[in-house]
C-alpha cells in the first residue's frame, strides 16, 4: 500500500516537473519563465520528497528528506525575486498580448 | 539499470563540459561550468565517495561557481546584457585551424591511448582498503576517509592547509591594500530575512558535520566550506563588509588552525615520527585539529571570495 | 705542509695576496699600493732563488689538492718549471717598477695592478702546473686576468681588441679543454712525467692520440701565436706599454710555448711523439710561423704592431726547437723561451718610453729619436740586434742552438729557415736603427710629454727597465758557458728530459 | 630514534613555522624571523649531510605507518645535496631581501617561506601523491612571488606561468592516478620494483605524462616561453629565488623518476631530453644576446643553463660520473645565478632602467657589483676555477667515456655563448662613460650577499671532493 | 565493465578535453574552466580506476578532496591575478 502511494506520490511530482520544464522552454519572457520555475518545479519537489520520505527506512531520514522542501522554497523564492528586480531595473517589459511571440 | 544511470550522467558530464568550454557566450560558459560541478557532485555520490560528494557541491560548484561569477561580473560590469562575443571557437585562418586540428588530435589520441590502457590493467597488487580497515582501531577515528585524511596521510593534509594558506597570501599581495568595496546596489530585502534565517543553520549544521567527521561522511573541509558559504551569504546581503587587507587578530583566524596542526604535529614528534598519534588521545586530537581546521578552512575559504570580491579596480 | 710543499704555495701567494688586497684598495692610497706590489715581485724573487738553489741540489717541490674524485690540482717546481718562473719573476719586477711610471695618475689603478698580479699568479700556476688538468685552470685564469688588462684603456678600439682577443683565447680554450679531457678519458689520471705518460696506451688509440695532439697544439698554439691563429696578438697592441711588454712578450705567448714544451716532452713524450709522426708536421707549422710572422712584421709602420708580428714569429722558434728530435734542439728551444723573453720586453719597454715621452707610435716618426733619447735608443739597438741573432747577445746563442739542433737531428731546410728569418729581422730592424741614429731630429716631436733633463730622458722608472733588461742581453749572450746562465739550465733541463 | 632529535621532519616544519609566523607578525619582524629559520634549517642540512656520511640513507615514516598506507620522507645523497643548495643560496638571498625591501616588503617573507619549506618537502618526500601536494604549494607560493611586484605585466607573467604550472601538474596527477590505479599504491619504494617486474602500457602513459608535466614546470626548451616574463618581471631577490632553486626541484624529481621507479620504462629514451637540452642552451642563448634589457638576459640565461642538466640523460649508461656532473652544474648554477639576479637587482636598483647598455656610467661606483657579476659569469661560462668549470669537465669526460661527441660540441658552443653575452654586460665595467646622472646609492649589504654568492660558486670550484662523497651516498652504482 | 571504470573513461575524456581547452582557449578566464574540468577528470581516473572492481577505497577519496581544495585555491589565484589583468587583452 506504502510503495503504490509513494510510486504515485513520484510520478505526480515528475508531471510537476515535466509542466515546469515545458514552461521554461515555451514561456516568452523572464518572468513567465520564473513563474513556471518557481512554482511547478517547487511543487514537484515537494510530491517527490514526500515520495521518497515514505520509503525512507527511518523516521530521521525522513525528516532529514522533508526539510528540503522548506529549504528549497526559501532559497528559490529568494532568487526568484532577486532576478525579477535585476531584471525590471534593467528595463525589461513583462510580455503584453498584442506583441508577437518573441 | 544502474549502469544505464551512471551512462547518463557520464554523458550529461561530457555534454555540460564540452558546451561550458566551447560556447561562445562567457556567461553561459560559467554557469554550465556550475552545472558540470553538480553533475560531478552526483558522479561521486554514485561512486559512493559522499564526502568527496559534499565537498565537490560545496567547494567545487559552490565556491568556485561564485569566485567565476563575481569574476565574470568585473569582466563586464553590470551590463548585464550578454558579454560580448569573445570568441570560443578558434580565429577563422588556415594556421590557426590546422594548430587547433593538430591540438584535437594529439588530445583525441591521448585519450584513445588512455581509454585502451585502462582496459589492460591488472589487478592491483597492493590492497591498501583492506589494510586502512585493519588499522582503523588504531586510528582514533571509524570513518575511514577521516582516518586517511588526518592520520595515515596527514602529512598531506598539513601540505593541503598549507596551499589553502598560500594561495590566500597569494591574494593579499594582489589585492590592493586600500579602496572600500563598491556596494552592490541597494540591499535585497528579502536576500537579507533569508541569511537572518539561513546562517544560524548553516552554522549549526556545520558544527554537525565537524563532529560526524569522526565517524561518518563529513569533516573540517566540508564544515569549513559550509562556514565560507554562511559568510559569502552574509556578504552578498552586506551584513558583513568585505575584507581590505586582514588585522592581526583575522590574520590569527586565517592561520590559527595551520599553527594549532603545526604545533600537534611538532610535539608528537616525542612519539617518535611526525604526526604519530598516541593511540589513546588519536581522536581527541584529531577533533581538535579537525575544530581548528574547520575555523580557519571557513575564514580562508570566505576570505578566497570576500577580499577577493570586496577589492574594486584600482585605477 | 712540508717546507718542500710550502714553498711552491708561497710562491704562487706572493703574487696572489697582493693582487686581492690591491683590488680592495682604494684609488687613492699609491704610496700602499706601490709597496704592497715590490713587496710581492721581491718575496717572489727570493722565494724563486731559493727554488733554484734547491732544485740544482736535486730537491724536488711540489703539492697536490684534491678538486673532484679523480681530479686533482698537481704543483712540481721541476727544472723546466723554474725557467718559466725565474724569467717571469724576474720581469714582473721590472714591469711593475716600469709600469709604476708609466701609469703616473692614470685612472684605475688597483684594477690594473690587481689583474696584473692576478695574471702573474696564472703564470706561476701554468709554469708549475703538474698534470694537463691544472695546466688548463690556470690557462684560462690567464685568459681572464689578461682581458681586463687589454681593454683597460676603455675606448672603442681597445674594447674591439679585448673582444678579438677574447674570442681567439676562449676558443683555443675550447679545444684544448676537449684535448685534454679525452686524454682523461683515454689515459685516466696522470701527472707530467720526464718521457711522457702516454707510451704506454695500446697502438690502436694511436689515431685518438693523433687526433688530441692536434686539438691540444690547436689549443696552446692559439696563445703560442702559431700562424692560422695568431690574429689577436696584433689587436691586443691597443693595450697600455706595460701589458704588452710583460705579457705579450712574456707571459701569455711564452705560456702557449710553454704548453708545447710540456705537452711533448711530459705528456707523449719525444719519442713517442716522433714515433707518431707528430713533430715534424708541428716543426712545418712554426717553420710557416716564423717566416709569415717577419714577413708580415716589415710592412707595419705602428712600432707595435711590427714588434707584435716580429713576436709571432719568435715564439715560434721555441716550438721549432722542440719539434727538432734531439737534446740539441731542445737547449735551442728551450733558451730562446728565455733570451726571447727578455729581448722582446726590453724592445716593448723602448717603444713604450718612445710613445709616453716623445708621443712616437710610428716607425716613421723615429728620425732623430737616437739623440734625442739616447739610452733607450742604445737599449732598443741591443735588443734589435740581439733578435737579428748578431754574434754577442743571447739570440745569437740561442740561433746557434737551434741550428746545431736542425743539423743533429738531419732537418737542414730548417736551417735554411733560420736563416731567412734572420735576414729578415734584419730587414724590419735596420731601418729602424737607421732612422734612430742617423737621420735628423725632427722640428717638434708629435707630443712631448715628458721634457729631457739632462741624461735623464725620461722619467727614470721608464729609463732604468729597459736599460737593466738590454745588458741582461749581453750578459746571457756574453757568459752563456757561465754555470748559472739560462744556457746552463736549459742544458740542465734537456739532460734531466732525455735520461730517461 | 627519538623523532624530535631527526633532522628530516624540522627541515619541514621549521619553514612552514616561519613562514606562518611571519604572515601573522608582518613584513617587519617577519625578516629577522626568516633569517633565524634559514640559519637553523642551514645547520640541520649539514647535520643531516653528516648523518647521511656516517649511516647511509635516512627514512622516516610519518605517522609511523610505514610505506604503502602512511608516507614516507627519505633522504638520500642527492637530497642532502639539493637540501644544502637551497638552504646556502635561500639564507644569502635572505640578508639580501631584507636590504633590497626596505620599505614594504608586503608578504614576501610568508611566501618565501613557504616556497622553502615547499621544496624541502619535495627533496624529501618519497610518495608520489605527497610530491604532487608539494609541487603544488611550490608553484602557487612562486606565482604569488612572482606578481608580488605589481603591475599589469607581471600579473600577465604570473596568470602564464600559473596555467602552465597547474597544467601541467594536472598531467602530473593523471599519471598518479593511472600508477595507483595498476599499482593500488602511490609510494615510490615499493612501486620501484612492481614497475620492474611488470609495466602495463597504462604505467608507460603515466610516466610519459608525469616527466612531461615536469619538464614543463622545469621550463626546458620546448615549455620554456613562460619563464623569461616571469623570472624577468619579478623583483630582484624573487627572480634569484625562482630561477636558481625553484626550476631546480622540477628537475631534481625528473632525475629522481627517471633513474628510480620509471629506471626501466625510460632505459632508452635519453636522447629526447638531451635534444631539448641543446635546444634549449642555443635558443637560449640567442635570445639572451639580443634581448637589450638586463634582467631578461639573465632569465634567458637560466633558459639556457637549464639545457645542460638535460644533457647528462643519455648518459646513464655510466650512472655515477652523469649524475655527478648534472648535480654539480645545478649547484653551480644556483649559486652563480642567484649572484648574477642579485647584481642585476642591483644594477637596476642604481640606475633605475632594466638595461643592458648604459651601465658604464653606474660601473665605476659599483666595483663589488661587477666583480661579483663577473664572478658568476664565470660560473656560468664554465671556466676555471668555478665550479662551474668542474661540471662542464666531468659532462664532457662523461660524453667523451662513451663517445657522445655532439654533446662535447653543444657543452663547448653553450659555454662559448654564455662567454658571448656575459661580456655584454661586463664589458661596460671597462668603457669610458661619463658619470652617469642618475644614481641612487645602494645599500653595501646588497653588494656583499651578491658577492658570497658568487664567491661561493668560485670557491666550490676548488674543492667539490666531499659534495661528490656526499652525493654518492644511496645512489646504486 | 564495472561503474569505477565508466567514470574512469569519463575522467580520461574529460582530462582531454580540459588538457585541450588550456592549449586552444585564448580567455584566461576559460582557461581557468578548462583546468578545473582537467582536474575534476584526473580525480575522476583517479578514485574510478582504484574502484573498478567495486568496494569504496578511502585513499584515493582522500587524496580526491586534499585535489578539490587545492584546485579551488589555485582556482582563487587564478581569477585574483585576472582581474589585475587590463579588460582589453585578458
Amino acid at each position: 500500500m506504502l510503495e503504490a502511494l509513494s510510486a504515485l506520490l513520484l510520478l505526480a511530482g515528475a508531471g510537476f516537473y515535466l509542466a515546469g520544464t515545458v514552461g521554461l522552454l515555451r514561456f516568452p519572457d523572464v518572468y513567465a519563465r520564473l513563474h513556471a520555475l518557481t512554482k511547478a518545479d517547487n511543487l514537484g519537489l515537494g510530491l517527490t520528497v514526500l515520495g521518497l520520505a515514505l520509503q525512507a527506512d527511518s523516521l530521521a531520514a525522513a525528516l532529514k528528506l522533508l526539510l528540503i522542501w522548506p529549504l528549497a522554497l526559501a532559497a528559490s523564492a529568494t532568487v526568484s525575486h532577486a532576478i525579477a528586480r535585476r531584471a525590471a531595473g534593467l528595463g525589461l517589459k513583462p510580455w503584453r498580448p498584442e506583441e508577437k511571440r518573441p | 539499470m544502474n549502469l544505464l544511470l551512471d551512462g547518463l550522467l557520464v554523458l550529461a558530464l561530457l555534454w555540460s563540459a564540452w558546451r561550458a568550454l566551447a560556447s561562445p557566450d562567457l556567461a553561459r560558459a560559467v554557469v554550465l561550468f556550475i552545472v558540470f560541478g553538480l553533475l560531478m557532485a552526483l558522479a561521486w555520490a554514485r561512486l559512493n565517495a559522499p564526502d568527496i560528494a559534499l565537498a565537490e557541491a560545496a567547494i567545487g560548484a559552490g565556491l568556485t561557481g561564485a569566485l567565476l561569477l563575481d569574476a565574470l561580473g568585473r569582466l563586464q560590469p553590470g551590463t548585464g546584457a550578454p558579454a560580448p562575443e569573445s570568441p570560443a571557437q578558434p580565429p577563422a585562418n588556415r594556421a590557426g585551424r590546422r594548430w587547433t586540428g593538430s591540438v584535437a588530435l594529439v588530445a583525441g589520441l591521448l585519450a584513445a591511448a588512455l581509454a585502451y590502457a585502462l582496459f589492460q590493467l591488472p589487478a592491483p597488487t597492493v590492497r591498501l582498503p583492506e589494510q586502512v580497515a585493519a588499522n582503523m582501531a588504531a586510528s582514533g577515528v571509524d570513518h575511514p576517509v577521516t582516518a586517511v585524511l588526518l592520520n595515515f596521510r596527514g602529512y598531506d593534509t598539513l601540505l593541503e592547509v598549507a596551499v589553502l594558506l598560500i594561495a590566500l597570501i597569494g591574494l593579499l599581495t594582489l589585492g590592493p591594500a586600500a579602496g572600500r568595496p563598491a556596494a552592490p546596489g541597494p540591499a535585497n530585502p528579502l536576500l537579507k530575512a533569508l541569511a537572518r534565517l539561513l546562517v544560524p543553520l548553516m552554522i549549526l549544521s556545520a558544527g554537525y558535520l565537524l563532529w560526524a567527521g569522526a565517524h561518518r561522511p563529513g569533516g573540517a573541509f566540508q564544515a569549513g566550506a559550509l562556514l565560507a558559504a554562511a559568510a559569502v551569504l552574509l556578504h552578498l546581503a552586506q551584513l558583513l563588509p568585505a575584507w581590505a587587507s586582514p588585522g592581526r587578530l583575522l590574520r590569527l583566524g586565517l592561520a590559527g588552525g595551520f599553527l594549532i596542526f603545526l604545533g600537534v604535529a611538532a610535539a608528537l614528534l616525542a612519539e617518535g615520527a611526525l604526526l604519530t598519534y598516541p593511540p589513546a588521545q588519536a581522536g581527541g586530537l584529531i577533533l581538535l585539529i579537525e575544530a581548528g581546521l574547520t575555523v580557519s578552512l571557513g575564514l580562508i575559504l570566505a576570505g578566497l571570495f570576500l577580499l577577493f570580491a570586496g577589492a574594486e579596480e584600482r585605477p | 705542509m712540508s717546507p718542500n710543499e710550502a714553498l711552491p704555495l708561497a710562491v704562487l701567494l706572493s703574487s696572489l695576496l697582493p693582487g686581492l688586497i690591491i683590488f680592495a684598495l682604494p684609488e687613492s692610497w699609491v704610496g700602499t699600493r706601490t709597496t704592497l706590489n715590490l713587496a710581492g715581485a721581491l718575496a717572489k724573487l727570493v722565494l724563486v732563488g731559493l727554488l733554484l738553489a734547491g732544485v740544482a741540489a736535486g730537491q724536488d717541490y711540489g703539492f697536490r689538492h684534491a678538486v673532484l674524485p679523480g681530479v686533482e690540482l698537481v704543483f712540481k717546481a721541476d727544472a723546466l718549471a723554474l725557467l718559466f718562473v725565474t724569467l717571469s719573476t724576474v720581469l714582473w719586477l721590472f714591469t711593475t717598477f716600469y709600469a709604476i711610471g708609466y701609469l703616473e695618475d692614470a685612472p684605475h689603478r688597483s684594477r690594473f695592478f690587481g689583474f696584473f698580479s692576478l695574471c702573474v699568479t696564472a703564470t706561476m700556476g701554468i709554469a708549475m702546473a703538474g698534470n694537463l688538468f691544472t695546466f688548463f685552470v690556470f690557462y684560462e685564469l690567464l685568459t681572464l686576468a689578461t682581458f681586463p688588462l687589454v681593454v683597460h684603456r676603455g675606448t672603442p678600439q681597445a674594447m674591439r681588441g679585448g673582444t678579438v682577443y677574447l674570442a681567439y683565447t676562449l676558443g683555443g680554450g675550447a679545444l684544448l679543454l676537449t684535448g685534454i679531457v679525452w686524454l682523461h678519458a683515454l689515459a685516466g689520471t696522470a701527472d707530467f712525467a720526464h718521457g711522457g705518460y702516454l707510451a704506454a696506451l695500446p697502438p690502436r688509440a694511436a689515431g685518438q692520440l693523433q687526433f688530441a695532439f692536434l686539438l691540444l697544439i690547436a689549443g696552446v698554439g692559439v696563445k703560442a701565436a702559431l700562424v692560422p691563429l695568431h690574429g689577436w696578438l696584433p689587436q691586443a697592441m691597443v693595450a697600455p706599454a706595460p701589458v704588452s711588454a710583460l705579457l705579450h712578450a712574456v707571459a701569455v705567448v711564452k705560456a702557449g710555448a710553454f704548453g708545447i714544451v710540456r705537452i711533448v716532452y711530459e705528456v707523449y713524450g719525444v719519442e713517442f711523439a716522433q714515433s707518431l709522426e707528430l713533430l715534424t708536421p708541428l716543426a712545418v707549422a712554426a717553420a710557416i710561423t716564423i717566416v709569415w710572422g717577419s714577413w708580415r712584421a716589415l710592412f707595419q709602420d705602428d712600432l707595435k704592431k711590427r714588434l707584435a708580428y716580429s713576436t709571432v714569429s719568435q715564439v715560434s722558434y721555441i716550438a721549432l726547437g722542440v719539434a727538432l728530435f734531439g737534446p740539441i734542439g731542445t737547449i735551442g728551444g728551450l733558451v730562446h723561451l728565455v733570451h726571447q723573453g727578455i729581448m722582446k720586453i726590453t724592445l716593448f719597454f723602448c717603444a713604450g718610453n718612445y710613445a709616453e715621452t716623445l708621443g712616437v707610435h710610428k716607425v716613421s716618426e723615429l728620425n732623430g729619436a737616437g739623440r734625442r733619447m739616447p739610452l733607450t735608443s742604445v737599449a732598443f739597438s741591443v735588443a734589435a740586434f740581439g733578435m737579428i741573432g748578431v754574434a754577442p747577445t743571447a739570440g745569437y746563442v740561442s740561433k746557434w742552438y737551434l741550428g746545431e739542433g736542425a743539423l743533429a737531428a738531419d732537418m737542414s731546410w730548417v736551417v735554411a729557415v733560420l736563416w731567412t728569418s734572420s735576414l729578415l729581422n734584419a730587414a724590419y730592424f735596420l731601418p729602424i736603427l737607421y732612422r734612430l741614429w742617423f737621420r735628423p731630429q725632427p722640428a717638434g716631436w708629435p707630443a712631448e710629454h715628458i721634457p729631457a733633463r739632462g741624461w735623464r730622458e725620461t722619467g727614470w722608472l721608464l729609463l732604468m727597465p729597459p736599460l737593466f733588461t738590454a745588458l741582461a742581453v749581453l750578459v746571457a749572450g756574453l757568459f752563456a758557458e757561465a754555470d748559472w746562465s739560462p744556457l746552463a739550465w736549459a742544458k740542465l733541463i734537456a739532460e734531466r728530459e732525455y735520461l730517461q | 630514534m627519538n623523532g624530535l632529535l631527526d633532522p628530516l621532519p624540522w627541515l619541514i616544519l621549521l619553514p612552514l613555522a616561519w613562514a606562518s609566523l611571519a604572515f601573522l607578525l608582518g613584513p617587519g619582524r617577519g625578516g629577522r624571523l626568516a633569517l633565524a629559520g634559514l640559519a637553523g634549517q642551514l645547520a640541520l642540512a649539514l647535520w643531516l649531510a653528516r648523518r647521511l656520511i656516517e649511516g647511509g640513507p635516512v627514512s622516516h615514516a610519518v605517522g609511523g605507518w610505514g610505506a604503502p598506507l602512511g608516507i614516507d620522507l627519505y633522504a638520500d645523497g642527492l637530497s642532502a645535496v639539493m637540501l644544502l643548495l637551497t638552504q646556502a643560496v635561500a639564507l644569502p638571498l635572505a640578508f639580501y631581501a631584507r636590504a633590497y625591501f626596505a620599505q614594504g616588503a608586503g608578504q614576501f617573507w610568508p611566501l618565501a617561506g613557504f616556497l622553502l619549506a615547499a621544496m624541502n618537502a619535495l627533496f624529501l618526500a618519497a610518495d608520489l601523491f605527497n610530491l604532487y601536494v608539494t609541487l603544488e604549494l611550490l608553484g602557487l607560493a612562486a606565482v604569488g612571488l612572482v606578481a608580488l611586484g605589481g603591475g599589469a605585466e607581471p600579473s600577465r607573467a604570473a596568470l602564464r606561468y600559473l596555467v602552465v604550472s597547474l597544467a601541467a601538474s594536472g598531467a602530473y596527477l593523471l599519471g598518479v592516478a593511472l600508477i595507483y590505479g595498476s599499482y593500488g599504491t602511490v609510494a615510490i619504494a615499493p612501486l620501484t620494483p612492481l614497475i620492474a617486474a611488470q609495466a602495463p602500457l597504462a604505467v608507460g602513459l603515466a610516466a610519459g605524462l608525469m616527466l612531461l608535466g615536469l619538464v614543463a614546470k622545469s621550463a626546458l626548451f620546448p615549455f620554456h616561453f613562460w619563464l623569461p616574463p616571469a623570472h624577468g618581471g619579478a623583483p630582484a631577490p624573487v627572480s634569484a629565488l625562482l630561477s636558481a632553486l625553484v626550476v631546480k626541484a622540477a628537475f631534481y624529481l625528473i632525475l629522481r623518476l627517471w633513474l628510480g621507479p620509471f629506471a626501466p620504462l625510460t632505459a632508452d629514451w635519453g636522447w629526447l631530453p638531451a635534444l631539448a637540452g641543446a635546444g634549449a642552451i642555443l635558443w637560449g642563448s640567442w635570445q639572451a644576446l639580443r634581448t637589450p634589457r638586463l634582467k631578461q638576459l639573465v632569465a634567458w640565461s637560466t633558459v639556457a643553463q637549464l639545457g645542460y642538466l638535460f644533457l647528462i640523460f643519455p648518459l646513464f649508461g655510466l650512472k655515477e660520473p652523469a649524475l655527478q656532473a648534472g648535480t654539480l652544474q645545478a649547484v653551480a648554477h644556483g649559486l652563480a645565478k642567484a649572484a648574477m639576479f642579485a647584481a642585476a637587482g642591483i644594477l637596476l636598483k642604481a640606475t633605475g632602467r632594466d638595461a643592458v647598455d648604459g651601465l658604464a656610467g653606474v660601473a665605476g661606483r659599483l666595483p663589488l657589483t661587477l666583480f661579483a657579476f663577473g664572478l658568476a659569469g664565470v660560473t656560468l661560462m664554465g671556466l676555471p676555477p668555478s665550479a662551474g668549470f668542474l661540471a662542464k669537465w666531468l659532462l664532457i669526460d662523461a660524453a667523451l667515456e662513451q663517445g657522445l661527441w655532439p654533446l662535447v660540441a653543444i657543452v663547448l658552443a653553450g659555454g662559448l655563448l654564455a662567454a658571448a653575452y656575459v661580456f655584454r654586460v661586463l664589458r661596460q665595467a671597462f668603457l669610458l662613460a661619463p658619470e652617469a646622472q642618475q644614481f641612487h646609492p645602494v645599500p653595501r649589504r646588497l653588494e656583499w650577499a651578491a658577492f658570497g654568492l658568487a664567491a661561493a660558486s668560485v670557491l666550490l670550484g676548488l674543492r667539490g671532493v666531499e659534495l661528490m662523497a656526499l652525493l654518492g651516498i644511496g645512489v646504486a652504482p | 565493465m564495472s561503474a569505477g571504470l565508466l567514470y574512469a573513461l569519463a575522467g580520461v575524456l574529460l582530462f582531454a578535453l580540459g588538457l585541450g581547452g588550456i592549449v586552444l582557449l585564448r580567455h584566461a578566464l576559460r582557461r581557468i574552466l578548462a583546468f578545473n574540468v582537467m582536474g575534476s577528470g584526473a580525480f575522476l581516473v583517479l578514485v574510478g580506476l582504484a574502484q573498478r572492481d567495486g568496494g569504496a577505497d578511502p585513499v584515493p577519496q582522500a587524496m580526491v578532496l586534499t585535489g578539490i581544495v587545492v584546485a579551488v585555491a589555485a582556482t582563487a589565484l587564478a581569477l585574483a591575478l585576472l582581474r589585475r589583468l587590463p579588460e582589453d587583452r585578458p
